[in-house]
Parts: structure tokens; C-alpha cells; sequence
């Protein structure tokens, strides 16, 4: 199979990840880490909750990875995100491709990224000293 | 009919759960929907926006509701 | 330091690369993986042999990291690179970029691999069934 | 004046090694090097391009080589 995608309630393995890609066929693996930050908008950030619509996430996902596949030519994508509760410095999410050619890497990447931001259903509450707050819930 | 509506996100603390139980005519939309949620629960209307998914699809305001169907709302996603 | 350079004889750690450029201030990181692939325009390759002017290469190495810094606002950047005889599958080169932004991540990665590949003096050969050849050297 | 030039990847095979020495005048400019190497290494003639770099920079053909320099050849890289 050329995609994985998972959601997942403990840590994310980077390495897993890198390991799962790659392929004799590649040469080269774009990778997107993201990580939780300790300040948003000047704001000490605690930590971060995430919850997903898991079965409309996990579709929305392939789609996604599917359009990817369609649009560059890349080997495998690997989609894996957090959900539950995560420390400033923890993984929620890991997006790795693998093509023969650097540039569909980056595209590719990129994309999904950039896409899963607007159309996957999860959703990050920031929590603060002070209280917390669904991110982009409120214009 | 009797629907089921899945929440998530702030809309969870909208309607107070995870889950909300409405009345809706065997003809209604997705546009119906909305209105009638936005009545019971007038913060719906201070969200960015706000999608309705049916059987894990976003759908459109035309769009008819079923009985069976499986309805979330889907308040502006923030994952990543 | 923000900035960590490295060319190596032995395996490259894509956990090690990922755990150094990882920080509190950043929400994104990218990296980029070259990885050896087992053939070339339709041809086997066996394994790939990487010669440096290690001092001049480490020299460009930091110019093309100094000007990501200068160009984008990023955190960290970490570029290893290997030497010596790599198989097929191995990692000739890892590129890691955390940014409190991803645009940025995906901009400075990208940039540093395209000039690494046109600047630094680091030369590879690829040997074949039947024999080998100098990467670019001939038009 | 006598300098030692360092070869790599391609130009290790041309030159038959990994340093040359050769005889300039004092005033040898990148250019009259590259000149000298060409007539006794025709095949650097071949390559897609290639650069001299003294003391780890890259140098223009205009530029002066200076007795103690590190010069170098440098082949077209392909590093990555």
C-alpha cells in the first residue's frame, strides 16, 4: 500500500514514519513535523487538546493523499495525527513522501499539509493559564 | 423524523454534549437544519462558519437529511 | 547555536537531526531526507561513492545556512551529509528546518538542498553492474 | 613560483591523483592555471564546467594565486 494514515492518542514515532516511506525506488523524503508551541500570539501556551471526527478525519485524509498521488509523482505518504491532550514540544502531527524527484517531495508535502488545515475535521484547543480557547472557532 | 446530530469542538460546548436529538420533516435539508439549530442555540451564528457532514461527507445546504443518516456539525477545523 | 553542520562517514540519525532542531518557539519543522536510489535514467545502481573538500564544503554548508537565516525567519538549521560509500536505501544527506511558521520551514529546506546541490564541493559517484561515473562531471 | 593544486572527484581521475604541483609565474592569474592544466590535461576540457576555489572560496579567473594558497579544482559538484 502507498498510504498510512492514522490517528493516534500516543506519541507519534518520527522514525517509524521515515522508516515506512522510504523505498529502494526514492531518493528523496520530505518530512513536516509539527510541534506544539509555548506561545501563540505573544500568549504562554500550556498545552494543546485535540479531538477528531475519526472516521470523517481518517476519509477527508485519503482524499487528500489520494489527490496527492494524483497530482505529483510520489511513491508513498505517510499521514499520522494526534488526538488527546499534548505538552509544549510534542508531535501532533508527522507527514512524510517519498518520490523519486525532491521537488514532488515538497509540493506534495506541502499540499497535505496546507489542506488538512482547511478540510480535515480535528480540532486544537489552546489552553492558557488563564483559560482556553477552540483555535479559529470565532472570526 | 428523530435525527441525531454528532458535535465537536466548541460546538460540543454549544449544545452542552457530544450529542443532540432534533425533530426534522422527512423533507428537510441541511439548510433546514441549520436554522433550526441556530434558534435553539444562537452562538451557532458567532462561528467563523460552521459545515454540516452527512455520513462523513460535507454536504450542502441543499442537501436532504435522512433518517438514518449519520450528521455531525463541523465547526472551522483546526488540526494540524 | 542555531545552526549545526556536518558531514560524516558513518550513518546518518534522522532522530538525532529532528531531536536538535526541535524547539518550544517553533510550531513547524521540515526536513529533507535523500536517500539512495536503486537506479538512475532506467539504469541499476549498485551503491554511490561521496568524495568532499571537507573544510570548502563545510565553508559553503554554512553561507547557505547563514542565508536561509538571513532570507526566512527560521530558528534552527541542521544539514549532515555523508561521506564514503553509500548503498542503496542509505541517507546521503538530512536538512532540517523548525520555524515558529511552516512556510517558512518549507522555503529555507528547500532552498538549502537546491544550492547545496549547486555550491558545496561534494562530488558523487555512481557505480554501476558495468562501471562507474562522476555525477554531472561531463555535459 | 611553486603551488600545489588539490584535486577531487573527476579531476583526481584526470590529474592521476589527489595533488599536483605545478611551476607559475608570480603574478599567475586563476586563468593562466586553468590555461597550464588545459595543456597538459586535455580532458579537464571535457568536463561541463569546472572552478578553482583558493583557500576554500571560490575564485573569479581574474583573481591572483599567491604562493602559500590552498588552491583547488573543483569539478561540477553533485553533492545531495
Amino acid at each position: 500500500m502507498d498510504i498510512e494514515i492514522k490517528l493516534s492518542v500516543t506519541t507519534l514515532d518520527v522514525q517509524h514514519c521515515i522508516d515506512w516511506v522510504m523505498s529502494p525506488e526514492c531518493g528523496g523524503i520530505d518530512v513536516f513535523i509539527g510541534t506544539v508551541r509555548n506561545a501563540t500570539k505573544g500568549k504562554a501556551v500550556l498545552r494543546l487538546a485535540f479531538e477528531a471526527y475519526e472516521k470523517m478525519a481518517i476519509k477527508e485524509l485519503e482524499k487528500i493523499a489520494q489527490q496527492a498521488l494524483d497530482k505529483w509523482p510520489v511513491q508513498k505518504i505517510l499521514i499520522h495525527h494526534r488526538t488527546g491532550v499534548l505538552q509544549v514540544g510534542e508531535i501532533p502531527v508527522i507527514i512524510a513522501v517519498a518520490t523519486a524527484h525532491r521537488d514532488a517531495a515538497f509540493d506534495a508535502c506541502r499540499y497535505i499539509i496546507d489542506t488538512l488545515k482547511q478540510t480535515v475535521p480535528i480540532w486544537k484547543k489552546e489552553i492558557f493559564e488563564d483559560g482556553e480557547v477552540w483555535v479559529a472557532a470565532h472570526p | 423524523m428523530k435525527v441525531n446530530i454528532l458535535a465537536f469542538g466548541i460546538t460540543k460546548d454549544i449544545f452542552g454534549g457530544p450529542a443532540l436529538s432534533v425533530d426534522l420533516n422527512n423533507d428537510a435539508t441541511v439548510s433546514n437544519l441549520k436554522y433550526l439549530l441556530e434558534g435553539q442555540y444562537p452562538q451557532l451564528k458567532k462561528l467563523s462558519t460552521y459545515m454540516v457532514a452527512i455520513n462523513n461527507e460535507y454536504a450542502l445546504d441543499g442537501d436532504t437529511v435522512h433518517e438514518r443518516d449519520e450528521i455531525a456539525i463541523i465547526p472551522p477545523v483546526s488540526g494540524g
